[in-house]
């Protein structure tokens, strides 16, 4: 009956070990390698079919208990539906991880971090899938930690590089502040339910102020994870530090144990308070709104991509407070699509994301640099990696034809739903963040048309890219599976909507009973079909240009461009003149993206620009903060400094004191 | 049952044949307020099929998607126009949430046409690109709020129930509002006067036309189209909330359907003689502001 | 008979190691004493081992505790000490090491001295056999550091003496001829004398504070622990400040049987969260490695006098913490000790890529802050968050969440240090000669206590469970 | 009874503000031994009967206090050839002040303590605390080494007459304690005062300061 657990217990097992047996071999040669990879590949397919056998038996949750050795020890683990839709991405990307790390991060070419690193991945996979299952607050927090400090040594693979080890750092810290906020939540939540069972439904008569400290620590603790907006600092910097497999796996799963972790604390509570989920709301529109416009401004590709991840965790997490809203006020329609628009773009996140990744991990690997303005004109020397590529971009923009699209779609007519309540009410109000998801969506299309434009698009602009080509097989095969992915969610949303539709029941069983199915509420066949017009119509309008058509041949000539005609690359439209304006628009937002050079009048010398964008947060709030923190408090250390005799006056001191609080 | 198939075939032969028509009015239009004789009402599509039927140049920079581009961005605009209710008639597509997806359609079109414009290399088609980007993030917006006081007003999320909705239930400020917003929503995303001026294709102000520089022959053939279609489609959807009047018998509404498109068309072609071309910097003010009249007729509605 | 042969192995090792001539043979007495003593430990704790010298003499449950993990801290330090001897032939140790084993012998007194006096004796002793280890380097640096460890711990000690005295004053009134045994003390702990017995904890909480290195008395901490060697500083760190903290607990037991219950445990929580709160004021921004560990030194001790003060089971997760902080400090002194090694300094002006240059001791290092700073799946982990629960189900929010505020902050401060230690690139080597590198003597210890540390956080065997739960109902005294 | 108790005790009280004012090293150090032989003939005065075993601790006593680490103390002084002023942080008419101050404070305090064998002279408590913070006093306010280790010399001089107390409810052990410190702690301390002369030339404790944050 428990089989399903168990397999998947195995599999994580699995998974830990993955990374052990090449401690044992040489570091120069890829045995290890492909055994941590076979090891990742019986792990997922050991947990595909323990997901398989789970969702074909039917049954709603599988709990398994074993009693354990701490002070308050018990190992509870389970399996329902929300935890096996979160498996399903652990399960997917870290094996297409390994297999693209095969060719990306040779062992034999990195013989000094390879064998790290493929450790830290076997455990933070496995840690990441523990924090799923676990069902005991202390084995979630450890589970958590587990994650969250392998994520670190992820990150730190390259730690020579001065960028690494700041990026690190500041993940450290955050994840640091998170775990302590969980832990707080975990000890509240014992406080409250008097054990440390995890994720079960509160009853009535929790304080207000327990239930809203719970869920503040628990919007910290998940939302630095998740990566929503004043907590993304330490987002960006990682993901573009670490290896781009690496930022794969983060991307595309670890910021989803974020939202999983949000999504359990909305399940606590029959009808939680109206602020959590408008607070939700606003946090995800306002990361959604921020993080796109922070993405259309950077020059580093993977930043980019970065803070798009920011605003695809705030799309998701206004779909999550949609559901949140509709739970406090019993509406089962918000619930279904806010919570289905929510999973859904989790999923489909997962798979274009990393997607994303791993056409910059192609990139890297073949040009070395992370500047857009470096490239251009890669599609031409790098076909696959281009095609690939422009899926993922136009699925994360969410334009019709891909998954994206889809996903967005639900979250739409969940907040558009709240526009037609009667006269009154703050529900109304909440409709008003769908022109924040269309500014987002906008914006989104223009920072991947900056991307895939001047990266893959027009003349090469410096030479260093002259000998960039498609890398081999091993790194194409699981970008190439992820992109037909993005493709097959979008024509067969149906195979995917009945175990949205158990994933939603487990979260709120009254809201699917009272009549709400994602079926009926957005019709997602139409949606297919339309998908299917769209291709006839190009069919057809290509049919007709060929029916027209004159036999001779199409004329190649150099770019006209108004008869400029010998151009030279470097004269090209960079991405960075590409989010000026954008970027002038929101300078009230990010300050310095451009920085303007005085023009000498006679004789011009060379003359090179570095931007760098600054995150707001980071850069202008919390680290002049720690600074002055800092040097507040080192006014102290001269009290450490002092000859023996203040050291002793320092005891008399306090004795005094103590006596005399003696008298109190 | 009969309605059901000539309706949308009405529809789709009224969206596939007129397109180019409207060009030809607002180009007459300006032309009788310049006094002078003009081109005739139906040069687009001489221009047109002539350009289909030329030899393409095509730079060598260029990948697949700059062919790709004038496709796929004829295909959603085709998709977009079938999903409006032209006159009182039922759209061909309609389902729930299809006004989502008539937003979108235009982001994949400008997804598409923006890549191709950086696909050149050519820093003019790319300045384009970003200026037609800036504004449309700003356009999409106002949009889709422009769309929210159609779904408050209705009570539906399906174009077609939201356009066709009774008469009675309209309260006339905050449709206005938004008639408002939309139009000048329709000026800029047909890249027509205040916002950007189809005649001149050189300068350095432009937004669209500088994009398809480097189009030439049929691919140019089909931007234009697309482009026509475009406006046929935007002006439908603001049709319906500036004449929500129809006959009621089916015959005489779908005469009085062209009509009206036409008579938009000349709309525009005196808004474009009167006014001169704002400056760049004062588009996205224009834009925004047609953002905030359309929140503000949601929030009129709300109140 | 066992508790006499306990203390007697160290001396008897120390008597042979000063006889032994050979700088080279004689750390090897070390493991030899240290495994000895440990198999008999194990024995008395198997084997309860009867009271001797008319009860002066006795193990109670926390006594069992810190026994086992000074013996065993001290059988990890001394399997280190020989391997760290080899690199420092320069200098004999004649004197070090039978100083190590009297303060080994001294520890076990403290553990099962069940006498007021007896056992303000045995710390004295050891307080004082860790004076000549400290000034082991002999520079000018080693003897200021000694200077101001001996001034402040005797001052300290002689406030502990007054102290002991006031106590006894105390019981006077209901026993005219107290017999200085903590269980009399306990008995005849009455509540008429409670101003006395006030007094008397104020002096012995400075007193005892000040060898546990509570805030503001910890300020011989960063002196002693820089300049000594890693494993004096780890012995310091996790021997001698659990014995303190032993003694403060014997004491306040006698308080609590006083019905001072409310008042040391106030005092308890204001000078633990103190501690931590000058333990993040002063490890931040710390280049200097060792002295790193001292304020996190400090930081632990407020923890443990903040568990303390809690109470209940927080006193669990205090004891807990006091054998995981012994572990994990000595891990990381070990570490440390390594690093100083191998670099010649222990700056972070110098010291950069210790992993890279000593995989397992730069590993262990990082590894040991993430433990120390309460960072699961370690042990402390376990201790701490026990000690939140108790917190939080007593209702002290405010107390858990500046808990739980300041280990942040201590986070933060160790994080900027470590990090920089650990990861980068080394800069190139100055010296020459003898380099150091990890070897089996002075890596083993590393590894071991690392499992051990990492055990604790994921498993906790039943008989050090259950002897926690003795030490929490044996404190549970009812006035 | 009473008065061949308080007597000595006065006589301390007034030695401790003397050695606050004290500015010659000499005269401290022989303030100190007088007090430490005061000191030790206090256990004759107040045990009733008086056995071989009382005599001798106070003549270990005696002869530790004021014999041998004055002794020590004097050869330190003359190893280390340091200028025979007491060098003071706070002058030493402030110093003197506060003395005064931690007198009446101490009185004033054992006033509200409970008395708990009411038989003993009532000036013991107090003269135990002021001795306690005289010690405190010349440890903080002292910058040579071995005025510090005069300070502590009297600290303990405070404990022992806080002893005195406790002479007839315990066993020698007290008594022994005190001894024992004072003997191991000065015989280590003067060990370290040795290296650091050597090391630094001089027993200025300012010296000692370069280890700091």
């Amino acid at each position: 009956m428990y089989m399903s657990l168990y397999i998947t217990l195995a599999s994580v097992f699995c998974m830990t070990l993955s990374g052990v047996p090449g401690l044992f071999f040489s570091r120069r040669g890829m045995t290890g390698q492909r055994i941590a990879m076979l090891l990742n590949l019986l792990a997922t397919l050991l947990g595909g079919a323990a997901l398989l056998m789970f969702v074909s038996s039917g049954s709603r949750i599988q709990t398994l208990t074993w009693p354990w050795s701490l002070p308050w020890g018990r190992f509870g683990v389970g399996l329902d539906c929300i935890t096996a839709l979160f498996l399903m991405p652990v399960l997917g990307i870290s094996i297409a991880g390994s297999i693209y790390a095969m060719e990306y991060w040779k062992q034999n070419r990195h013989p000094g971090n390879g064998r790290k690193l493929r450790l830290c991945w076997g455990i933070m996979n496995a840690a990441m899938m523990m924090v799923v299952l676990a069902r005991d607050g202390v084995l979630f927090l450890m589970a958590w930690e587990v994650m969250a400090l392998a994520a670190f040594f992820l990150i730190t693979t390259e730690d020579h590089d001065p960028g690494v080890h700041a990026a690190g750092w500041i993940y450290l810290i955050a994840a640091h502040i998170g775990i302590i906020a969980l832990v707080a939540m975990v000890v509240l939540m014992r406080l409250t339910t008097g054990s440390f069972d995890l994720w079960i439904t509160l009853h009535g008569s929790v304080p207000s102020a327990m239930a809203a400290a719970m869920f503040i620590l628990a919007l910290v603790g998940f939302g630095l994870k998740a990566g929503i907006m004043p907590l993304h600092v330490w987002l960006p910097g990682a993901h573009a530090n670490a290896p781009s497999h690496v930022s794969a796996l983060f991307s595309g799963v670890m910021l989803n144990i974020g939202i999983y972790g949000l999504l359990r604390i909305g399940e606590t509570m029959t009808a939680p308070p109206l602020w959590w989920g408008l607070t939700l709301l606003i946090l995800g529109a306002g990361s959604a709104v921020v993080g796109v416009i922070f993405a259309v401004c950077q020059n580093d590709y993977k930043r980019l991509l970065a803070y798009s991840s920011v605003e695809n965790m705030g799309i998701v997490c206004m779909g999550l407070g949609l559901a949140l809203i509709g739970r406090s006020v019993n509406r089962p329609d918000l619930i279904v699509l806010g919570l289905g628009g929510a999973l859904f773009h989790v999923l489909n996140h997962s798979l274009f994301k990393p997607l994303l990744f791993m056409g910059a991990g192609n990139l890297l690997h073949a040009t070395h640099t992370r500047k857009i303005d470096s490239l251009g004109g890669l599609a031409a020397k790098m076909p696959i990696t281009a095609i690939l590529f422009f899926t993922g971009a136009l699925a994360i923009c969410g334009l019709p034809g891909l998954n994206g699209f889809l996903s967005e779609w639900l979250i739409y007519l969940g907040l558009l739903r709240t526009a037609t309540v009667p006269q009154g009410g703050t529900l109304v109000w909440i409709s008003l963040a769908a022109g924040a998801l269309a500014a987002t969506g906008a914006l989104a299309v223009a920072g991947f048309v900056k991307l895939t434009g001047s990266v893959f698009l027009g003349n090469k602009r410096s030479d260093q890219i002259s000998h960039a080509h498609d890398p081999g097989a091993a790194m194409l095969l699981p970008m190439g599976i992820l992109a037909s992915g993005c493709c097959a969610m979008a024509l067969f949303p149906d195979v995917t909507m009945p175990f949205l539709a158990r994933a939603i029941h487990d979260w709120a069983p009254r809201a699917t009973t009272a009549g709400g199915s994602i079926g009926a509420l957005a019709p997602l066949l139409e949606m297919a079909i339309v998908n299917a017009v769209l291709l006839l119509a190009a069919a057809a309008i290509v049919s007709v240009l060929w029916a027209v058509r004159k036999t001779r041949a199409a004329v190649r000539r150099p770019t006209w461009s108004c008869a400029c005609a010998r151009t030279s690359s470097r004269m090209q439209y960079t991405g960075a003149s590409f989010s000026r304006m954008l970027a002038q628009m929101f300078s009230w937002m990010i300050p310095n993206t451009h920085a303007e050079l005085p023009v000498p009048r006679y004789c011009p010398q060379p003359m090179e620009i570095v931007r760098d964008v600054p995150d707001v947060v980071l850069d202008r709030g919390l680290i002049p903060c720690f600074a002055l923190t800092r040097r507040l408090l080192a006014r102290l250390r001269p009290l450490q400094n002092k000859p023996v005799n203040m050291y002793l006056a320092y005891m008399l001191a306090i004795l005094l004191l103590l006596l005399l609080a003696l008298g109190f | 049952m009969f309605e059901n198939i000539i309706n949308p075939l009405i529809h789709i032969g009224l969206l596939v044949a007129m397109p180019p028509l409207l060009p030809g009015v607002i180009n007459r239009t300006k032309a009788v307020f310049a006094g002078r004789k003009g081109p005739p009402l139906l040069q687009p599509y001489y221009d047109i099929y002539k350009l289909l039927r030329k030899g393409m140049v095509i730079s060598t920079t260029t990948t697949w998607v700059f062919q790709a581009a004038p496709v796929v961005t004829l295909a959603a605009t085709l998709l977009a126009g079938l999903l409006v209710p032209f006159g009182p008639f039922a759209a061909p597509i309609h389902f729930t949430g299809d006004l989502i997806l008539f937003v979108y359609l235009f982001g994949l079109a400008r997804f598409f046409t923006t890549s191709a414009a950086l696909d050149t290399g050519s820093s003019f088609e790319a300045m384009g690109a970003a200026r037609e980007m800036t504004f449309a993030c700003l356009s999409e917006a106002a949009v889709l709020l422009g769309l929210l006081v159609l779904v408050r007003l209705s009570g539906s999320v399906s174009l077609t129930p939201m356009l066709l909705a009774p008469l009675a239930h309209r309260p006339e400020a905050p449709v206005l509002l938004a008639a408002a917003g939309l139009f000048i929503v329709l000026l800029a995303e047909n890249s027509r006067i205040p916002v950007d001026d189809p005649n001149t294709h050189l300068e350095l102000t432009m937004i669209h036309e500088v994009m398809v520089l480097d189009n030439s022959g049929p691919l140019l053939g089909l931007i234009q189209y697309g482009s026509a279609m475009k406006l046929l489609v935007l002006s439908a959807l603001v049709l319906h909330l500036l004449v929500p009047f129809h006959a009621g018998v089916p015959g005489v509404d779908w005469v009085l359907f062209p009509v009206e498109l036409i008579a938009m068309a000349g709309v525009i072609g005196t808004v474009e003689s009167f006014m001169a071309r704002l400056q760049m910097r004062h588009v996205p003010t224009l834009l925004a502001a047609a953002s905030l009249l359309c929140g503000f007729g949601f929030v009129l509605m709300v109140r | 008979m066992f508790l006499p042969i306990l203390i007697f192995i160290p001396l008897l090792a120390a008597l042979a190691a000063g006889a032994i001539t050979s700088n080279t043979v004689r750390p090897w007495i070390m493991p030899l004493a240290a495994s000895l003593h440990f198999a008999a430990v194990l024995t008395v704790l198997i084997v309860p081992a009867a009271p001797i010298w008319g009860g002066w003499v006795a193990l109670d449950p926390p006594g069992k505790l810190t026994l086992l993990l000074i013996s065993t801290l001290f059988l990890i330090c001394s399997m280190y000490i020989v391997g760290y001897l080899r690199y420092r032939t320069e200098r004999s140790n004649r004197v070090l090491i039978p100083c190590l084993l009297i303060f080994l012998a001294g520890a076990t007194l403290v553990t099962c001295s069940q006498q007021l006096g007896l056992m303000w004796i045995a710390i004295e002793s050891t307080a004082l056999s860790t004076a000549p280890m400290i000034y082991f380097n002999r520079t000018p640096l080693s003897i200021e550091a000694t200077w101001k460890y001996l001034l402040l711990s005797s001052v300290g000690i002689a406030l502990a003496l007054l102290g002991s005295f006031f106590l006894v004053y105390a019981s006077l009134a209901n026993n005219p001829h107290p017999t200085l045994l903590f269980s009399h003390l306990v008995r005849h702990a009455g509540a008429d004398n409670a101003v006395w017995l006030k007094i008397a904890f104020v002096f012995l909480l400075v007193g005892y504070g000040t060898k546990m290195g509570l805030a503001p008395m910890h300020t011989w901490k960063p002196d002693a622990y820089g300049e000594a060697p890693g494993v004096v500083g780890a012995l310091l760190a996790g021997g001698l400040t659990s014995l303190a903290f032993l003694a403060i607990l014997r004491v306040d037991r006698v308080c609590i049987a006083g019905g001072l219950q409310t008042y040391t445990s106030h005092l308890l929580i204001g000078m633990g969260l103190l501690s931590m709160a000058v333990a993040a004021v002063f490890v931040l921004g710390q280049k200097d490695i060792k002295r790193m560990l001292a304020y996190s030194s400090v930081e632990q001790m407020g923890i443990l006098a903040l568990g303390a003060g809690i109470g209940g089971p927080a006193l669990f997760g205090a004891i807990l913490q006091m054998i995981n902080n012994a572990l994990t400090k000595g891990m990381l002194f070990l570490a440390a000790g390594n690093i100083h090694r191998s670099y010649g300094s222990k700056s972070t002006d110098d010291v950069h890529g210790a992993m890279r240059r000593l995989p397992l001791s730069g590993t262990v290092f990082m590894l040991g802050f993430l433990a120390i700073t309460g960072s699961p799946p370690f042990g402390p982990f376990v201790s701490l968050f026990t000690i939140l629960n108790a917190a939080f189900s007593a209702h002290l929010f405010l107390i858990g969440g500046l808990f739980l505020l300041l280990l942040l902050l201590v986070f933060i401060g160790m994080g900027r240090t470590v990090l920089t230690v650990v990861l980068g690139r080394p800069l190139p080597r100055k010296q020459s000669g003898n380099i150091y590198r990890d070897g089996l003597l002075t890596g083993l210890p590393l590894i071991l206590s690392c499992l051990l540390v990492l055990m604790l956080g994921v498993h906790i065997p039943p008989f050090l469970s259950h002897l926690l739960h003795q030490a929490q109902t044996f404190m549970e005294v009812r006035p | 009874m009473h008065w061949s108790i308080n007597t000595p005790l006065v006589i301390v009280l007034l030695l401790n503000l003397f050695m606050l004012g004290v500015s010659r090293m000499r005269s401290l150090i022989y303030s100190a031994a007088a007090q430490g032989v005061i000191l030790s003939a206090l256990p004759l005065l107040l045990e009733k009967r008086i056995d071989v075993m009382i005599i001798f601790v106070a003549a270990v006593t005696a002869a530790i206090k004021g014999l041998l680490i004055p002794q020590m103390l004097h050869k330190a002084l003359r190893d280390a050839q340091i200028k025979r002023e007491v060098e003071p942080l706070i002058g030493f008419l402030p110093t003197m002040l506060l003395g005064a101050m931690g007198t009446a404070l101490s009185i004033t305090f054992a006033a509200y303590l409970p008395m708990i064998q009411t038989r003993i002279a009532a000036l013991i408590i107090p003269a135990s605390f002021s001795t306690v913070l005289t010690g405190f006093l010349l440890l903080t306010t002292r910058y040579k080494a071995i005025t510090q280790v005069i300070g502590y010399l009297i600290l303990e001089n405070g404990i022992y007459i806080f002893g005195m107390l406790l002479l007839a409810a315990v066993p020698f052990l007290v008594e022994l304690g005190i001894l024992l410190d004072l003997f191991v702690g000065i015989f280590v301390v003067s060990i370290i005062l040795n290296h650091i002369n050597e090391a630094f030339s001089s027993l200025d404790t300012r010296q000692l300061t370069a280890l700091k944050e």
